[in-house]
């Protein structure tokens, strides 16, 4: 761990970690302008703010472009197997429930291949912190379409253009009772760190799903959202307790007509903010209807709901490993700390004289 | 007792309590062994389950047995026949009828032959077996149990049902009597298990007794017999099943290496069990985990290892199919990793509730790449104890995943075991890697002697770095494209795999004779028939020997001088000649093979006549 | 196939099937009591009825008491492996697109091993029924928990209780953007048997979970929907355009507050059917909202929310196995039939004289 | 031409094009490729990709590579080392630099070893490659081509970038001068590549004339080669790599036998192409599908062949361990399914860019109980689409998975092929089951001579009936449990997969002598380098004959036998060993071995002294 020019704690005299303290001495082998590098470099930002121990901190992936993020961080890390960092993070959480672990997956590694181990992770609610990177592509494998790829995609192992209906990642965490689920960008730093530092605050299995560039095999694929002149028209970005307003001069809003979210327009008078729908991350409901805001943006030719962005549901519930400890807890206090020979002798036994 | 009986010895007997899956032929079963034990007679007991959950009551299908095997002599297998066949129903003998000695007695509940028995035993229309003289051949003791149970608890407040299910201990007590028992240990243990209820314990004991003053009473019973206790070391014995013995091995393996056990599985049979039994120990520090699959259940025990607990899954066959992938990975880590396989009968779902050997080479080769891993086979329910223990010794020792193999066999089948005292135990040594005293950088791949790296446990100041599945540079970690790295790294692999032959004994005769005509050379589930034929041939003055192989890879070190040792070589395997395969490759040996592949042990008949013939042509 | 006693079709005097003509000469290996019986019972009838042609119908299923199905059904079959029928059931649907295929399941088969391809299955929609026999245990296995127990189940594997959160399936298939998702049990035929119809009239995946007692190993799991005494009180049976309405009188029914689904009773004058939310198939959100109705009945304690049965959600969405044969139909009809000659030679050949 | 030129002959040249991955090497070294095989010459080529998908521009990382070897007589590799390296940038010289023949020629492009790009190749400060005499063992020819690209381009109205990217046409059009070539095909090529951009095409001509002219302007160069025309046998010829090989044989085969093809694949490399290759097909009526993962995928692949289509799945050694389970299941439910294993580096991740032979263990025995499947392997691109064709007619006509073995490095490499015209090709006959004409029942595991099955599709009136993973009665199909029918099905399993070796060609020597003191017993990739040392050797007057194997299980029935002719046999492998084992099971018989574990082909210089060691101890 590189040492930079000293920073120091003004309470303790304590040396303070920077971002490039968390990055490692590998160079990094993502393809220029990736938007992996702007990930890496918030999670590597955000550690350093946290003032969290590199020791005490894991980060376990699959398979993908993605995947390859352990080699880059200065803690401890484990580039599994694909799809299938869920199953190795749940042992290590149980075997070491002092450790803070980050699980980097993609949109292949996490939704294909992988998708059943992270649905039965956040039933189980494992305290860590899932970062999915969302490309809308295998980007390792050269630019095959993924779950998320939008319909009638043409790649090279679809030329005729796919025909399969994209999976909806919120959507698919809301439905198997994910405890905190959230949407970021790779294009908005603040934001992305924001949502990292929320993520990591949330004891549970915190899923955020970050749109991120591939530059090579899906360049643009959310220039709606990221660009500055369409952000403001496509992105909705969710605030606790705040009514729900977008638009580059935050004149629109969304209101409900029953269950069926509109769009109304505050500057024709249409509507004042008081007529819109204020968020509520604890609100199940809400949070899958705002899942559902999830056609083309407007300028795409979708329904014109924009795309939220921001923590959409949290909820508290026990966590697998805190539970499993406490079982262990009780049967010791119950059990007295096993007698090996007792346990060998079983409960019944005879003698040979 | 009374006068005009008289008592007989025998060296050996076979029992068999069949019936239908509701009477209890099981608990009566385990029940009539403990006592056996106690008597001091060695034995081996074999029970089995209808392959269905529950099949329809008085089919063949629905049919439960239980069967014991004691003498006052070694006794390795649960028998080939049976000297007595308890039936409880028609179906029950017919089922069993096959498996007779000549001139066996059969113990015939009259009551469970009735034409709705007979015509689900599927017996033609009017027939009765135990009218129509089919079994001449055969000593008949017919007893209505259901009516005579009834009778003895005529006075009693419970219900049809409830009485009817105590006809077991009728049979019971019977059998006590018949070989000169007492009734007070059986007594004892019904008191334990019926501690809640009152009303059946004295039901139960009641018919028990019943069926044993049977034996003083009625004319049919001249005889009673003695099997006097057998030339068993000294100590303190138990009972143990394959399965127990897995459990109680790896957790006294974590407790002698100080570690906590994590057990990742997903419920298969035959090894659920395991699963189920280390889940009752929560008080030892065992972690379970039932996953959402195969995959998820070992990659959560690597991730567990990774930890620094000690990571085992268990399974069987189609699910080891399943963890290939993974069980690479383990091997490019370098951590430990037991993963035991229950077998069963294949291939694909097979045949799930039979046994069978035919995983060896799937154990041996069955992942991508140049992938090396040990294997160890466990011999019997009490040698699953030690084979267990082992596989966690070599997966901490060796840094590497260790695949263990036991059976359908040995995981159902029971012995008598002389369990160890826990101090006699040997320490398993672990040593976490610790920060380098001079800041120098951490080398994960730097390796000792034995060419094992350093286990770094996540949470250590100082020692943060990356694993992973990608080829790395060696003592850095590094990934690494290096053609040269890469065929060291396979080599080092596979090095360090053989090296383990160091550090396990070597390997013995386990019967017979160290050199000669024949030598038996098994693994697994083949221990007890194999040890049976050497010394029944070698008594006889053949020059037989035994050797068990408990390592698979690496074999010890002299293993092939051993051979070497016999003019002709035997490998009998309940498979198509898994083994057989690895030791004309390893050793360009010929060797005789013997292959059985019926979901079914080998038996002593079986095996003897194909020592025989060899030694015929000799 | 067994004929039995012949009865006609009036019209043109042909054979009609009846159920014992879809019943195998095999014995039925299910432990006597289980409610799979019923569930067969119910899809012969069924199959009858509608006057399906058993050659035409295939059966598929994984492994579990529940997958033994197909060998019961004297139609085509396949029992295959562990959690996997859902790729098999693909396969055979692009292949011969003519046949009617039934998926059959179980909670562990399809929701633990075989949650991921079930949820690929659900995107991709192929026209199938998928019947998820959910027992709430492993019966195969001899009673290990599974994904559906309840928390703190005590099974053999879990001596101390489960820690999982259970699984919600209807939540789940609607997360996962399924176009048809049902529920019924063993203990009402009538009610089965209009599933069955219902999701076979479906075109694309029809989901129907199935409450099956495994009177071995979970007895009375569902009692409390399946007895006479407690089932009007807490079932709630859906019908398309019609007042949530339930209870011994149907004096109770739901009503929104909000987002808020409360219970309201009709005979104190608390409210009238009027008052009452209107089931509509098509409503997606809403569907989400009845998926929540998930805590334990009433009588054991929950919050009061009646367990609903019937079609939660139902929506048009085109086939993947249709796409996929247009895509083969415009190909050749662009490409033509495919030159094998021209094919071989490729772009760019040369002579050796 | 000018006067000063002299022309000399050749009769083989390596020529390696490197450069930065955007410099277009692999195209500028196809169209030399497609130039060289119209002139006659045999070749064969490899590319050589960097392992990420795009490394910084300058770094070695980012190094692409295209290597070509062509020459007047047979040419079966890509060659050891290069008569000829063209260097777009430092990076390209210094990753290269050790594949040189001494005195090979350098094509350095000046302006690519700038202070940048000789930092980012990692050259010490102010050392430039091209000044410091590090070079003066080659003939070294630095040119500005970059320089002379923008001069040729000054006049027209693109930007610098746009005309960067024509600078290895620049290169192009001085090495088809220099090798005696006319430029018209090239022109056509480019005219067909840039039909819609009329400017980039005259640019792109412009600079490849300009260094054409360069060649007859320019003092250096004062000797143009030329190679003769190959003694290569009549007919019309393709360029195919691998990938494209298994696409095109099973496309045919599936034509041949009047059946849909399905192929259900999860991309990895280095499989994918041909999942990309087929899925460009649909006019042929293939169905392909991308599925979530290789299990989901091969499960659909055996759906579709349930349901009448020949089903093929592909994958590489980490996509196969997952595959295992449902291999089992297919085996048992004797269906017809190809499994492509294209191979790279393992165990586990690996290499995934390199190339390996080392699961063919794997193939074998990577399953769960007794489980045989027939394996065939692919010796080169050519090859590639005979095995494919032969993989589905065994799968078809024996009623079983197959198991097709291809590697990296045959994937990815090219050699021109005599295509065959698909008349000549025979058709595959397949016999649908048809309901029986008395109305009795359908016996779904009733066996023909070749103990084959029928294949009764869903849809088929009266043929219905139930299959799946546990064993079966033979016949019937019926679920069953009896131990004697299990060993009945084990057997036929496998000797259904035996008595395929009565279907395939005997085992013929494909080089050199039939009989003599040394077979080179080869399988797979390392067809070239086999061929090549065994013709240079024979033609030494070595006795040495070359057998490849194409089919691995079961063996050709005369293989032993062929085997025997010689005094010694020598199996290169790209792994550790892994066909030697299996000879040495098979045989008893005492094998060479020459393994090379490094991701790369073995090459001539390397089996040749290996060979000529074993010769000598003769
Ligand atoms: C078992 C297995 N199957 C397939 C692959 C090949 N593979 C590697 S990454 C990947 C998908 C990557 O997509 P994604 O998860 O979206 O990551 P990205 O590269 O887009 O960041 C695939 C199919 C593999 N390495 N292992
Ligand atoms: C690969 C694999 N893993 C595990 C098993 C063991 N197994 C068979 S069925 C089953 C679960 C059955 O539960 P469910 O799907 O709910 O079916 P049920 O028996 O309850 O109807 C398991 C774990 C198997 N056959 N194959
Ligand atoms: S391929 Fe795409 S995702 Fe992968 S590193 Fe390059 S730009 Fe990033
Ligand atoms: S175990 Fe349960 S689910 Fe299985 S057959 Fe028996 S009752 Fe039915
Ligand atoms: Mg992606
Ligand atoms: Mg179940």
């Amino acid at each position: 761990m590189s040492v930079g020019n000293n920073s120091t704690d003004p309470s303790n005299g304590a040396y303070l970690l920077k971002a490039k303290d968390f990055a490692t001495d590998q160079d990094v082998r993502w393809c220029p302008g990736c938007g992996d590098y702007s990930i890496l470099k918030q999670v590597q930002t955000v550690l350093a703010d946290l003032e969290k121990q590199p020791h005490e901190t894991v980060f376990i992936s699959g398979i993908g472009c993605s995947s390859r993020f352990p080699y880059y961080m200065e803690t401890y890390g484990m580039h599994s197997i694909h799809g299938r960092a869920p199953g190795f993070a749940s042992g290590l959480r149980i075997a070491q429930p002092n450790l803070q672990v980050w699980l980097i997956t993609g949109d292949g590694d996490g939704l294909s291949i992988g998708g059943n181990h992270l649905l039965h992770l956040f039933r189980r609610n494992f305290n860590l912190n899932v970062i999915l990177f969302n490309n809308q592509i295998y980007g390792l494998t050269k630019g095959q379409y993924s779950p998320t790829s939008e319909e009638n995609k043409k790649t090279v192992s679809t030329p005729y253009g796919s025909i399969d209906h994209p999976v909806n990642p919120i959507a698919l965490a809301l439905g198997a009772d994910a405890t905190f689920v959230a949407r970021s960008m790779d294009r908005d730093p603040k934001h992305l760190k924001e949502m990292l530092v929320r993520a990591d605050s949330h004891h549970g299995t915190s899923f955020l799903e970050v749109y991120q560039n591939c530059n090579i095999f899906n360049d643009g694929a959310f220039e709606a959202f990221t660009e500055k002149d369409t952000k403001p028209e496509n992105c909705l970005f969710l605030e606790n307790g705040q009514p729900l307003v977008f638009g580059a001069r935050r004149d629109k809003g969304i209101r409900l007509d029953g269950f069926q979210p509109v769009v109304v327009h505050m500057s024709d008078g249409a509507a004042t903010t008081d007529d819109l729908w204020i968020h509520d991350e604890s609100d199940l409901i809400k949070a899958q209807i705002l899942s559902r805001f999830f056609d083309l943006p407007a300028s795409e030719g979708g329904a014109g709901l924009p795309r939220p962005f921001g923590v959409f549901y949290r909820t508290e519930r026990s966590c697998y490993e805190d539970m499993l400890s406490e079982q262990l807890r009780d049967a010791s206090e119950q059990g007295g700390d096993g007698d090996l020979d007792a346990l060998l002798a079983g409960s019944n036994t005879w003698e040979i004289h | 007792m009374d006068v005009n009986t008289i008592t007989s010895e025998k060296e050996e007997v076979v029992i068999k309590f069949a019936g239908d899956s509701g009477d209890g032929m099981q608990l009566t079963g385990g029940l009539f062994t403990d006592d056996t034990a106690i008597s001091g007679s060695d034995l081996a007991t074999f029970p089995d389950f209808p392959a269905e959950i529950r099949a329809p009551v008085g089919t063949m299908a629905g049919v439960s047995g239980f069967q014991l095997h004691f003498g006052s002599r070694r006794i390795f297998t649960p028998g080939d026949r049976c000297d007595v066949l308890v039936a409880m129903n028609a179906a029950a003998l017919k089922v069993n009828l096959g498996q007779l000695q000549p001139g066996a007695t059969i113990i015939a509940n009259e009551d469970g032959f009735d034409a709705k028995n007979l015509r689900l035993a599927k017996y033609a229309d009017g027939e009765n077996p135990l009218d129509n003289r089919s079994l001449d051949a055969y000593q008949v003791i017919r007893l209505p149990v259901t009516k005579l149970t009834r009778e003895a608890l005529a006075d009693l407040p419970l219900g049809t049902k409830e009485k009817d299910r105590c006809k077991n201990m009728f049979v019971l007590g019977l059998l006590l009597w018949r070989y000169n028992r007492r009734l007070d240990t059986t007594q004892r243990f019904l008191e334990v298990k019926f501690r809640k209820k009152p009303d059946l314990l004295s039901a139960n004991q009641r018919v028990l007794q019943a069926g044993y003053h049977l034996g003083d009473t009625m004319e049919e019973f001249t005889t009673r017999y003695t099997v006097r206790p057998a030339a068993l070391a000294k100590g303190t014995y138990r009972n143990i099943m394959g399965n127990d013995g897995i459990v109680l091995g790896l957790l006294t393996a974590a407790r002698k290496a100080g570690l906590p056990l994590f057990y990742g599985s997903y419920p298969i049979t035959p090894a659920s069990s395991i699963l189920h039994g280390l889940a009752k120990h929560k008080h030892f520090g065992v972690k379970t985990f039932q996953a959402e699959d195969e995959i998820a259940a070992i990659c959560a025990a690597i991730g567990a290892s990774y930890g620094g607990n000690i990571g085992v899954t268990g399974t069987s066959g189609p699910g080891v199919a399943l963890k290939g992938e993974a069980m690479g990975l383990a091997v490019m880590l370098e951590l430990p990793l037991v993963i035991c396989n229950i077998q069963r009968g294949g291939p694909s779902t097979g045949l799930p509730t039979k046994t069978e050997q035919s995983d060896l080479m799937q154990a041996l080769y069955g992942r991508n790449g140049e992938c090396p891993m040990p294997v160890v086979a466990a011999a019997s329910p009490s040698d699953c104890f030690e084979t267990a223990f082992e596989a966690v010794r070599i997966a901490i020792r060796h840094m590497t995943p260790v695949m263990l193999l036991s059976d359908g066999y040995i995981a159902n089948g029971a012995e008598p075991w002389r369990f160890p005292r826990s101090a006699d135990i040997p320490a398993i040594e672990v040593s976490f890697a610790r920060p380098t005293a001079d800041g120098t950088p951490f080398q994960p791949y730097a390796r000792d002697e034995r060419r094992v790296r350093p286990w770094a446990i996540p949470g250590t100041p100082g020692l943060m770095h990356r694993v992973g599945g990608l080829e790395k540079e060696d003592v850095t970690g590094n990934i690494s494209y290096d053609p040269a790295n890469h065929e060291h790294m396979v080599r080092t692999r596979a090095a360090k795999v053989d090296c383990i032959a160091d550090h396990i004994p070597e390997q013995a005769i386990q019967a017979g004779y160290e050199q000669g005509d024949l030598l038996i050379l098994g693994w697994g589930s083949t221990y007890g028939v194999c040890q049976s034929v050497t010394l029944e041939l070698a008594a006889q003055g053949y020059r037989v020997g035994h050797a068990h192989l408990r390592y698979l890879n690496p074999f010890p070190r002299n293993l092939e001088q051993l051979i070497r040792q016999f003019r002709s070589v035997l490998v009998p395997e309940i498979n198509n000649g898994q083994l057989v395969s690895v030791l004309r490759d390893k050793f360009l040996l010929p060797v005789r093979q013997y292959n059985k592949i019926q979901g079914t042990p080998i038996t002593v008949e079986e095996l003897r006549a194909c020592a025989l013939d060899i030694l015929g042509e000799q």
